[in-house]
């Protein structure tokens, strides 16, 4: 056949100009929410406003934030990991035993960087390799890495860290710029890099709103699935470096619960929770939210559950504004 | 809430008087239905007549699922009514529209693979005990009757899941059968079926409209349109064009308005330009799906492969591209032997596929058509990893175009377009990779006949170009209008490769079905 | 429900034999009926709530509130006694508070269409939250409870507590719910394919607010028994309790993709994990060691289902050798 | 409650109450941060992580905070003074002879502590462990932890109850752990054979003695800690020096010696049994 109309049909490559859409945007919402929670803090506490009061702020968040970019990415392949939390309970009880040992600070960076990795494979394989769906395999390596801190530990403690590694967790780069908010700094930038601009995000984004068709498109789904793990490991490690760092000490019970936190701080920055869509602005944000709404609340003196039940209200808010909204 | 016991046909027992035939059992008038940015139907009205089957012809996405839907309850119209005996009603849900007697054999089949044949086909009004609790005794013989009744012969008590699609698509009519209905709705219920399978089916409209049902048959299919059906309705993007019997139309009227143009049926003219071997499989096996897979391929030649619906085609496509590891076998391209672990591997060396399940398998839906198309590409349009969007544009515009997408832009979510223009990107993100092997499984399978046109031309374009392309098809007129070549295959194995004169309906239809040759 | 079901169950029985065989060799009093009947006795909430989150994971949520739900409605039930309200009423009302803490979540997934990870990941901190503002973080004590309402979940009947009835009964119930009713049969059906439900006339959004309703009334009932049993409440109470019900259903089989599993499973799942918890203290594993042990089983337990489970391509050679899969029976 | 008393005897004190979310180390952290922002003058903290707090704690002395610890301590370094409710030893003492007190002809016994992670707990029992070659016949079979969740403990004590047929008592020195042993001794039908012992308070002690659970426990005045760690923190505020062997004074409960860890003990635990449990039940 022959349709008269035929070449000369032009599509668009878009109708919304980038501009249009970020205004839009789920980033935008949190923009206001973030300057509205601001300025709320700096009339209820006249502490608030102060250079190094919100330095010191920004702990409340960064381990955690560091954790959550790749978790966004795992999330948004449609996949999630239970087990951060207890990487940095395996990842900073190996750190101690090295420690113990009497290696010195670079050894024992390493140590806690490469256990997060090992952790973060032994996911990749559970789950990659064996087609095993992630939250019940994190459930259960949750309990199993940091069982085997338990088992390492039991009631005791590692301390006696050398005084330079105190560096990452109490250390400043310049001025009020602690070295976790710079670690957190250029982490973003270099997961919002890999994730919005290279194919191996592309690919994240495929796998997420389509693991078959990604594989008939010749997505290596596996080796994406794994590599994510890998890098939540890593991630996990680093920020057990940081935590180690910024305690002092190793015990097993450390981080406890942090993954929820995680999970909520990176569904807060709009990535949905069944895959397919996300971004790490969005997370970067939700980071800066939630460590001011915990911050604002801590100087009023809240007791902190009281405090969980806003970062509660909060998350289902937000998400379901623009859902309530959008309905009409 | 205790049924009466049924057995086999007794559910059609309950005798209805056949209403004046000239009073519609079922009408909609005015009736309009539009989802965001689509008008699926407007204004449009259609008439059901007891004992009469109706045809509902039109192109892909003309609307006709769309009122399937609203028939029964799933989809809410925006505006117009529906009357059942004259008098209007409304159906809030798919259970207000059963239990109004209305029944319907779905596009897709609808079904839960966790639950076994007998609860797929009792669910939500299966038989109960006086303590109202599901009489599975009744529910399991009353099935097994139903099956039987429509020649199915499965297993009431099995998961569907252990099922084919020929077969979970009958165990979809016997449910739609277990609902005492007076109108029943087939949308292209013949479409997965096999051709004995279809015959039954013909048997089954036959009985059924003996019983007085008014039946509304959805199909492209002209020649069982000619066979079955008395009266027919065309849609035309989502407005009604006509209505008629069946019998003072012609194939040819009925085109014209279902396309509002004269579509000639020609299959292409081929430009025959034969090359040497490029493509060879030897040996291919695979523990249940296949075994002894062996032909080859030249440059510029169209392959057919034909077979009953679950020879297992598919499956040995699949394999060729990576999908599933075959346990014996080689493949050679251009005279050098391929191992293909992944399917990254087969699109290095150059062979891709386009998949059957379109939904699943090909389109990424909730991303945008540019990154669908470029995606198998994007070694090609970015620089060591890092995207390049314009590239991808660019790519996406050049294949596209070609193909006439029709779509808002190039940046509109591909699960926004109709069946037959999400193929269309599907078919150009392969063609982006420039393939030296392209496998087509089931090409046209549900699209509409000006659109088949196209796929058919460019296919054509495609072997004349000096590529090797591998076409699997269910249609007989398909396979033996475009092909060179033809392999039939039945229960996983090659039965017969036919050439020249030995093609005929004939002959693929015996090989397909293991009759041997004629007498 | 039928074949595959069977041997995943079968598999897990043999764990549970192989392990109680383990201890019973190192520790023979473990086998003894009291000690047994104490086992299933300390497993009976777990059991319960097991029950309702088999539901919910059966339509395709989850419910991570379940722990917080069970220790809000536990502390109304223990204030209500306190405050001098008989026991008939004080076990209604906790199971009652349950169900409309349920439906809090049911409706934030139904109506407003948040995903039920995100909603019940919220309310859980929303529902503790709850409890401390009641009570200002105070205990209620053994002393300050009635002794009835410490009484029944103890009172023996037939040699095995009330406590442990209760838990028989649930299941028993749910048993005949999920098998041989509409309502059972609507869970499945929107797990295991919800857009196929809606064709066969099922309100997907409905069934869900039902499995969360089912879930919270039950984590209310276990809300009371807890609280009377250890005879305490207070805000933590059952905390991280959550992730034990999700383990115990994975590891019962319940597929968290929704629509597979059964009670069955489900409790043989609890049996398991209830094992762990309370024998291997009992026999003198290192308490440091149960976490990972308990790791390592769940691990292992969705290994071995999926193995099981793992699709061997489609059947289309002649099936001369193969095993019929018409054979396949009931 | 003491703390109040405290502070209204001073006059020019404000109290700060707060506690985080959950019972983190990370959590009490976040609390520390935004108790330095306020700039507060002292800090008396009980803590859940002996080691973990003492960076954050040692930021605050850095920027010229007044920090104690009392009850649950921080290692040396983390803190100005410790304030022990009472002397370690003492309470190791006293928790192994109210279990010896009642059971004359010797016999098993065990302990159920809190989390093994809790610092004072951990001391108390190495001090128990230390002064049990004194109680002849007194044998210590086994240490479990319930991690001050009632649930756990109950079921901790079930299994020593199961585990050990001849054991003649539980010493919990935690009061979520000696109330949930009181109730499985009980649910158990063993009052009378199994005697719980060890710290708790007597408002949620009272039922455990009434039935015979427990014979007798022991405790420190909790209103009078929180008054004391009042008192110090106010007077290290105001010039008091904390250092070895320095007596600091802790209003009307005396004075405090610190000693080489700078750690002071607040007065001895006091035993309660059923004759005293009717009169204190009502007070704390
Ligand atoms: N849920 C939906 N959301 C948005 N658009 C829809 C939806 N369902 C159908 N449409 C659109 O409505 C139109 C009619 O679709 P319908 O499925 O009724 O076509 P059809 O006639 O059945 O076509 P086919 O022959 O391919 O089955 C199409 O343009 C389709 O894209
Ligand atoms: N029981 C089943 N389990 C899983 N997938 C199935 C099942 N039956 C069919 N399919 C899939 O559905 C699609 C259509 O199957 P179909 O029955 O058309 O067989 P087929 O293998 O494609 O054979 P052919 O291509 O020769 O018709 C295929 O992708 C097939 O893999
Ligand atoms: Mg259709
Ligand atoms: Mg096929």
């Amino acid at each position: 056949m022959s349709a008269p109309h035929t070449q000369n049909r032009h599509l668009p490559d878009r109708l919304q100009t980038p501009a249009m859409r970020a205004l839009r945007s789920w980033e935008a919402l949190l923009v206001v929410v973030f300057i509205l929670i601001f300025t709320a803090n700096s009339f209820a506490s006249p502490y608030f406003l102060n250079v190094w009061n919100l330095s010191d702020a920004t702990f409340n968040f960064t381990e955690k934030a560091m954790i959550a970019f790749a978790m966004a990415m795992l999330i948004i392949a449609g996949e999630i990991d239970l087990s951060v939390a207890s990487i940095i309970a395996l990842a900073s009880t190996a750190m101690g035993l090295v420690m113990s040992a009497g290696y010195g600070v670079p050894v024992i960076v390493v140590t806690g960087i490469a256990v997060g990795l090992i952790c973060g494979a032994i996911n990749g394989v559970l789950v990659a390799g064996m087609n095993l769906p992630s939250i019940v395999v994190t459930i259960g390596t949750m309990s199993l890495f940091r069982g085997v801190s338990f088992i390492i530990l039991g009631d005791q403690a590692f301390t006696g860290y050398p005084k330079e590694f105190a560096f990452f967790g109490q250390g400043y780069v310049f001025w009020v710029i602690s070295f976790e908010l710079f670690l957190f700094a250029i982490t973003a930038v270099i997961f919002y890099i890999l994730l919005h601009r290279t194919n191996f995000g592309r690919a994240v984004f495929v796998i997420g709103n389509n693991p078959v068709g990604a594989l008939f498109s010749g997505v290596r789904v596996a080796r994406v699935r794994f590599i994510l793990f890998l890098l939540t490991g890593l991630m996990s490690g680093i920020a057990a470096v940081c935590l180690t760092s910024r305690l002092g000490s190793t015990r097993p019970s450390i981080a406890t619960g942090m993954e929820l936190e995680i999970i909520t701080m990176v569904v807060l920055g709009g990535v949905n929770i069944l895959g397919g869509s996300g971004s790490i602005l969005g997370v970067v944000l939700a980071a800066f939210i939630m460590g001011m709404v915990t911050f604002g609340i801590g100087l009023l003196n809240v007791p902190g559950i009281v405090m969980s039940i806003f970062l509660g209200l909060l998350l289902i808010a937000v998400i379901a504004a623009p859902k309530l909204i959008w309905r009409k | 809430m205790a049924q009466p016991e049924l057995s086999g046909w007794a559910i059609f027992k309950r005798s209805i008087m056949p209403p004046a035939p000239d009073a519609p059992v079922l009408s909609l008038r005015a009736l309009s239905k539009s989802f965001p940015g689509v008008k699926a139907l407007q204004d449009v009205q259609l008439d059901l007549y007891a004992g009469t089957v109706t045809a509902l012809i039109g192109e892909n996405g003309a609307g006709k699922s769309t009122i399937v839907k609203v028939l029964t309850g799933i989809y809410q119209p925006d505006a117009g009514e529906i009357f059942l005996d004259g008098t209007p009603v409304k159906f809030p849900s798919s259970e207000a529209a059963s239990a109004a007697g209305v029944s319907a054999i779905h596009q897709e089949t609808v079904l839960f693979d966790e639950l076994t044949v007998a609860e797929n086909i009792w669910l939500g009004h299966a038989p109960k005990t006086k303590w109202g609790l599901i009489d599975l005794a009744a529910q399991r013989s009353q099935a097994a009757a139903l099956l039987e009744s429509i020649g199915a012969k499965i297993d009431p008590d099995i998961l569907l899941r252990e099922l084919g699609i020929a077969q979970r698509h009958l165990v979809a009519i016997a449910r739609a059968l277990s609902i005492d209905a007076r109108v029943v709705i087939m949308d292209e219920p013949t479409a997965a079926l096999s051709y004995k399978e279809i015959q039954e089916l013909y048997d089954l409209v036959e009985t059924l409209k003996s019983k007085g049902k008014a039946i509304l048959f959805i199909s492209h299919k002209f020649d069982e349109i000619f066979r079955i059906a008395d009266r027919y309705t065309v849609f035309r993007d989502g407005q009604f064009v006509g209505e008629g019997l069946i019998r003072e139309a012609t194939e040819g009227q009925l085109v014209q308005m279902m396309v509002g143009r004269a579509v000639d049926q020609i299959f292409p003219a081929r430009v025959r330009n034969i090359g040497d071997v490029v493509f060879t499989v030897a040996g291919y096996s695979h523990p249940t799906e296949f075994a002894d897979i062996r032909f080859s391929l030249r440059k510029g030649e169209i392959l057919g492969f034909y077979g009953l619906v679950g020879a297992g085609r598919s499956e040995v496509m699949q394999a060729l591209f990576g999908i599933t590891k075959p346990s014996t076998g080689a493949v050679n391209l251009d005279g050098q032997v391929r191992v293909i672990r992944s399917t990254s591997d087969a699109i290095a060396a150059g062979i891709v596929y386009v998949p059957e399940d379109r939904g699943r398998q090909g389109a990424i839906k909730g991303l945008p058509i540019f990154q669908n198309a470029s995606l198998p590409s994007l070694g090609k349009t970015s620089r060591a990893g890092f995207l390049r969007l314009a590239q991808e544009f660019a790519l996406t515009r050049e294949y596209t175009q070609a193909l006439d997408l029709r779509a808002a832009s190039l940046d509109q979510d591909i699960g926004l377009l109709s069946g037959g223009n999400q193929q269309k990107v599907v078919i150009a993100k392969w063609l982006a990779t420039r393939p030296r092997v392209i496998i087509l499984d089931e090409p046209t399978k549900g699209i509409d006949i000006g659109s088949k046109a196209m796929v058919h031309e460019f296919m054509a374009k495609l072997a004349a170009e000096g590529l090797a392309v591998i076409m699997v098809s269910s249609e007989i007129p398909e396979v033996l209008g475009m092909s060179d070549r033809v392999i039939v295959m039945r229960e996983g194995r090659i039965a017969a490769e036919l050439a020249g004169d030995a093609m005929t309906p004939e002959a693929l239809v015996r090989a397909a079905a293991g009759l041997g040759e004629a007498a | 429900m039928k074949a595959a079901l069977t041997s995943r169950d079968a598999l897990l029985i043999y764990a549970i034999t192989a392990m109680t065989a383990a201890i019973a060799y190192r520790f023979p009093a473990f086998i003894a009926p009291s000690s047994l009947a104490n086992t299933f006795n300390d497993t009976a909430p777990l059991m319960i709530l097991v029950i309702g989150q088999m539901i919910v994971i059966l339509t395709k949520c989850i419910d991570l509130s379940v722990a917080a739900t069970l220790a809000l409605t536990g502390m109304v039930a223990a204030l209500l006694d306190g405050a001098g309200v008989p026991l008939v009423i004080v076990i209604p009302t906790a199971i009652a508070l349950g169900a409309v803490l349920g439906m809090i979540n049911g409706l934030l997934v139904w109506r407003v269409g948040i995903p039920s990870i995100v909603v019940t990941l919220g309310t859980m901190t929303i529902y503790r939250g709850i409890i401390f503002l009641m009570t200002d973080g105070k205990w209620v004590n053994a002393h300050e409870m009635s002794d009835a309402f410490k009484a029944l979940p103890r009172l023996h009947v037939l040699g095995l507590p009330v406590m442990s009835w209760v838990a028989i009964a649930v299941i028993a119930v749910f048993g005949v719910i999920m098998t041989r009713t509409v309502l059972g049969r609507s869970f499945y059906a929107v797990g295991g394919n919800p857009h196929a439900a809606v064709y066969a006339g099922i309100d997907v959004g409905r069934t869900q607010f039902a499995a969360f309703t089912i879930s919270g009334a039950l984590a209310g009932l276990v809300g009371y028994l807890w609280v009377s049993r250890y005879a305490v409440a207070y805000v933590d109470v059952a905390g991280g309790f959550e992730l034990d019900v999700v383990a115990a259903c994975v590891i019962g089989g319940i597929s968290i993709a929704g629509g597979i599993g059964g009670v069955r499973g489900a409790i043989l799942g609890c049996i398991f994990l209830g094992i762990i918890k309370n024998a291997l203290p009992v026999i003198g594993v290192s308490p440091f060691w149960q976490m990972a042990i308990s790791g390592t089983a769940i691990v292992l337990a969705v290994a071995v289902n999926a193995l099981q489970n793992r699709p061997k391509g489609r059947l289309i050679l002649k099936p001369d050798m193969q095993p019929s899969a018409q054979k396949v029976q009931a | 409650k003491g703390a109040e008393e405290a502070a209204k005897e001073l006059g020019d004190v404000e109290i700060i109450y707060t506690g985080p979310t959950d019972t983190t180390a990370e959590g009490q952290i976040e609390v520390i941060n935004s108790l330095i922002a306020q700039g507060v003058n002292a800090i008396a903290i009980s803590a859940n992580d002996k080691d973990a707090l003492v960076p954050a704690l040692q930021k605050a002395m850095e920027r010229g905070i007044t920090v104690i610890s009392w009850d649950s301590g921080v290692a040396p370094e983390g803190r100005q003074m410790h304030l022990n409710p009472s002397s370690n030893a003492l309470i190791g003492n006293t928790i192994i002879k109210l279990a010896a007190d009642n059971m004359p002809e010797g016999g098993d016994v065990a302990i159920l502590s809190a989390s093994a992670t809790a610092t004072n707990q951990n001391i108390w029992i190495e001090e128990a462990k230390k002064v049990l070659p004194n109680y002849a016949g007194i044998n210590l079979v086994d240490v479990v932890y319930g991690d001050d969740l009632a649930d756990k403990s109950y079921r901790e004590a079930q299994g020593l109850i199961a585990k050990y047929p001849n054991l003649k008592a539980i010493i919990a020195p935690t009061t979520v752990g000696i109330l949930a042993a009181s109730q499985a001794v009980t649910d158990g039908g063993l009052i009378g054979k199994v005697n719980v012992t060890g710290l708790g308070l007597p408002s949620e002690m009272a039922g455990a003695v009434e039935s015979g659970a427990t014979k007798s426990f022991a405790i420190w005045n909790p209103i009078d800690l929180g008054y004391a760690a009042t008192m110090l923190s106010y007077n290290i505020v105001k010039g008091a020096k904390a250092e070895a062997g320095a007596e600091i004074g802790m209003g009307r409960m005396g004075t405090a010696k610190l000693d080489d860890n700078n750690e002071a003990a607040m007065s001895d635990p006091f035993t309660y049994d059923a004759s005293n449990i009717a009169e204190f039940k009502s007070i704390f």
